[in-house]
């Protein structure tokens, strides 16, 4: 068994620098990898590129390195819960682009699976399409999209081992999976640390040749972005 | 207004009629959201949330929410037995691969080609257009749930679309408040009115091409 | 929950007929849909075309249709251990094509995904390549290769619900989780329908949505190719 | 011949140095699956068959033998802890996308170029190229386990190969019966010769351009 386990935070960040392309998981702010995103703050190093499907709200996930102005652009599908992001995007001082989902999770998949490039009708006819190449296959068009190229992903999983073998939960899982592999290093934070043989090998989402280094995060806040219930009868 | 025009959950009822039978079902932020509220409980159908559940159920009792459970308005659900969890590629797969039989969704604009606008105002309103430009791409019947004019009066339902497109020539219906049209190669087809309300209450609110064709009879909601 | 449950092998396989194009799962002889074959052999349809990794042995899987000279094109990528197909297709019986195996799998993913074609590197500059387009990516090169088009797509899982939910076991999951959804109708044999609601949403390997049509397997031989031991100590 | 060719062991002995610590290996059928036998048991290492498994263990003993627990090979095997299964694209994911970091196969014809043939006799054999033209088009580090001549003792290490390809410019390193052989800009260039083997022999066995370059040592097996 290859071992995966960093001994901290620290050391699973090991290497990140300034003008670095990360990846981060999750969906709203589910599934975030929030003691990766908290580490990132305190380093403080700017000018990065984030691929992420959302860009977090003023206080959580992702607008915690907005607020320090640590990033020089966005990669992502949809910004619509952070003022901040609004701010800085509309002064100029953040450069966005705004891609379709699935082409987001797609063009993950391709970096982690080895395909340079994929066609995918999402976007065609539209400015996300503009300067791109289209083409038509079976009197349908596509838009030529490339693969990413990142120097981090930081994901999160629910449980993991020092194998890397990960377990996602829910809706949470979301990004996380496709972006595992996706970039030069992987990082992974779990809630859960099992011990190597305890998870069923039938069961593994995200096999451990995919990550490179893992740790369980000290703590989840896991905040809600949109509470919502129904009364009881 | 005299006309009854309909509410929110007025249209949602309206589109609901058209979810049919083992039918997997995408719907969107807003009204397509209400729409589960009314499907008839004699058919089965499954909903499908892009950030990665099939099988949505109703919304939690309060106490009972997960942070790890929530559909793509970011909401907490709850998941009915059968559902399962995927990822965002598998859950694209699902949309693109044609697998998701209806989708919902709202627009600022449509056209009377099909064409959509629903994620920009430039220099206003950026907030994406998260799964919905993959959605209009690749479902093969889409259903635009939206008022019949925006807040300044203005018809939704134009020649041609002035904000930035989502997606070409999808768009395959229209449930607005006050009617039920269908886009077809020579326009916008006039197929129901909201109760009470008029055709030319109708003509008037839609810029685009209007057809109509025979008698107009009112939604049976 | 929609239904995919049918009540019988004859309402599963409805509507195969002659000169169809069907995708099998399983490698060599693991994980393949050994009920729906011997119903393709009791229905002696003829003129098929098959996509599956391997074409069985002699008297085993895919042989069984082979023996009744039912097959006109296989689709495979190792065909190495079937005499008869070795003689059918020497003898310009049968016709053969052979493909990477991971671009069949591929292949399979791209029609269960809406993609029309994909960029691969495998075969480059060998006669897989011939009369297919190729190009450069970041100075490597890649293949053009196109999704499947099949009208049945035959599926062996471990267990399954009557949402059409499925998980597999071992290495017998291979290209089955790549065919659903990837053929017309997709048609899933189990070794166990279990309840609904008794999977793990967490857990399930393939969602009901990419399923037709489920039902339990009467009889497994589920044959070993290569039984290899070690001796005690 | 009284000198010391390695036989398929020995072959897979020598190559198993090659395996370093940390390292996800795929091998190939044959003298490949040796390979597993002698790496050493100070590191780490993990075995992955493009059949869907990683972390691959010995062979079953007699009766724990399982029929959905198979090898690329269709052998039956074990796993590790800490062992994965997957479907056949996820697998194909690993090797096109380089996280396998080892492969190591047979040969019927290797070329100073770094070609390789290893599927087809035109006429005569054809069962397939199975995974391995992904694994050759992909691995950033393949190494080729085969003898160094074929059966009827002509040599296998060629100026261009006769056979359908497998891969173009692809391996790396080629370790046969008589030797250890880089493939470089220039051609081959032997790096270690089997015990007690001459160069005069490895000359005579190599019909590529072989570059000999200082001493050239035996290998330490």
């Amino acid at each position: 068994m290859i071992n995966k386990k960093v001994a901290n935070i620290s050391e699973a960040l090991k290497g990140v620098s300034d003008n670095m392309t990360f990846m981060f998981g999750g969906f709203g702010l589910s599934g975030i990898p929030e003691n990766a995103i908290a580490q990132l703050v305190k380093l403080n190093i700017k000018g990065l590129t984030c691929i992420s499907n959302n860009a977090g709200v003023d206080d959580f996930g992702l607008g915690l390195l907005l607020q320090q102005k640590q990033v020089k652009k966005m990669i992502s599908s949809y910004v619509g819960e952070n003022d901040e992001f609004e701010r800085q995007m509309l002064s100029g001082e953040l450069d966005v682009e705004l891609i379709p989902q699935g082409t987001l999770a797609e063009r993950c998949r391709a970096a982690q699976s080895g395909f340079p490039a994929i066609y995918t009708p999402a976007g065609y006819g539209t400015e996300v399409a503009e300067g791109k190449e289209t083409r038509e296959f079976d009197g349908k068009m596509y838009v030529l999209e490339h693969a990413f190229k990142a120097d981090f992903a930081f994901i999160k999983a629910w449980k993991g081992d020092a194998a890397g073998n990960l377990i996602f939960k829910g809706t949470a899982r979301n990004f996380n999976p496709n972006m595992c592999g996706a970039a030069k290093v992987t990082v992974v934070e779990v809630e859960e640390l099992v011990p190597v043989g305890t998870l069923d090998p039938n069961q593994i989402h995200i096999p451990g040749i995919f990550v490179q280094r893992i740790f369980q995060g000290e703590t989840y806040e896991k905040r809600i972005e949109q509470l919502t219930i129904r009364q009881r009868a | 207004m005299t006309e009854n025009m309909l509410d929110k959950n007025g249209i949602a009822r309206r589109i609901a009629q058209e979810v049919k039978d083992g039918y997997y079902v995408n719907l969107g932020i807003g009204i397509p959201t209400l729409v589960a509220n009314f499907v008839r409980d004699d058919i089965e159908v499954e909903f499908q949330s892009e950030n990665g559940v099939l099988g949505m159920g109703p919304f939690p009792f309060e106490g009972e929410e997960d942070a790890d459970v929530i559909n793509a308005g970011k909401q907490t659900i709850t998941t009915l037995p059968g559902a399962s969890f995927f990822d965002s590629a598998t859950s694209f797969g699902m949309i693109r691969g044609q697998h998701v039989d209806l989708t919902i969704l709202g627009a600022m604009e449509v056209s009377q080609d099909g064409d959509i606008a629903n994620w920009k105002i430039p220099g206003k309103m950026v907030k994406g257009m998260g799964g919905a430009m993959d959605l209009v791409a690749s479902a093969e019947n889409i259903i635009v749930a939206m008022m019949h004019t925006n807040r300044a009066g203005e018809s939704k339902l134009l020649k041609e679309c002035t904000l930035p497109l989502t997606g070409v020539g999808c768009v395959k219906k229209i449930v607005t408040n006050l009617a039920v049209i269908e886009v077809t190669a020579k326009g916008f087809k006039l197929l129901e009115r909201a109760p009470g309300v008029s055709i030319e209450t109708i003509k008037s609110a839609t810029e685009g091409e209007l057809i109509i064709e025979g008698e107009i009879l009112e939604m049976n909601i």
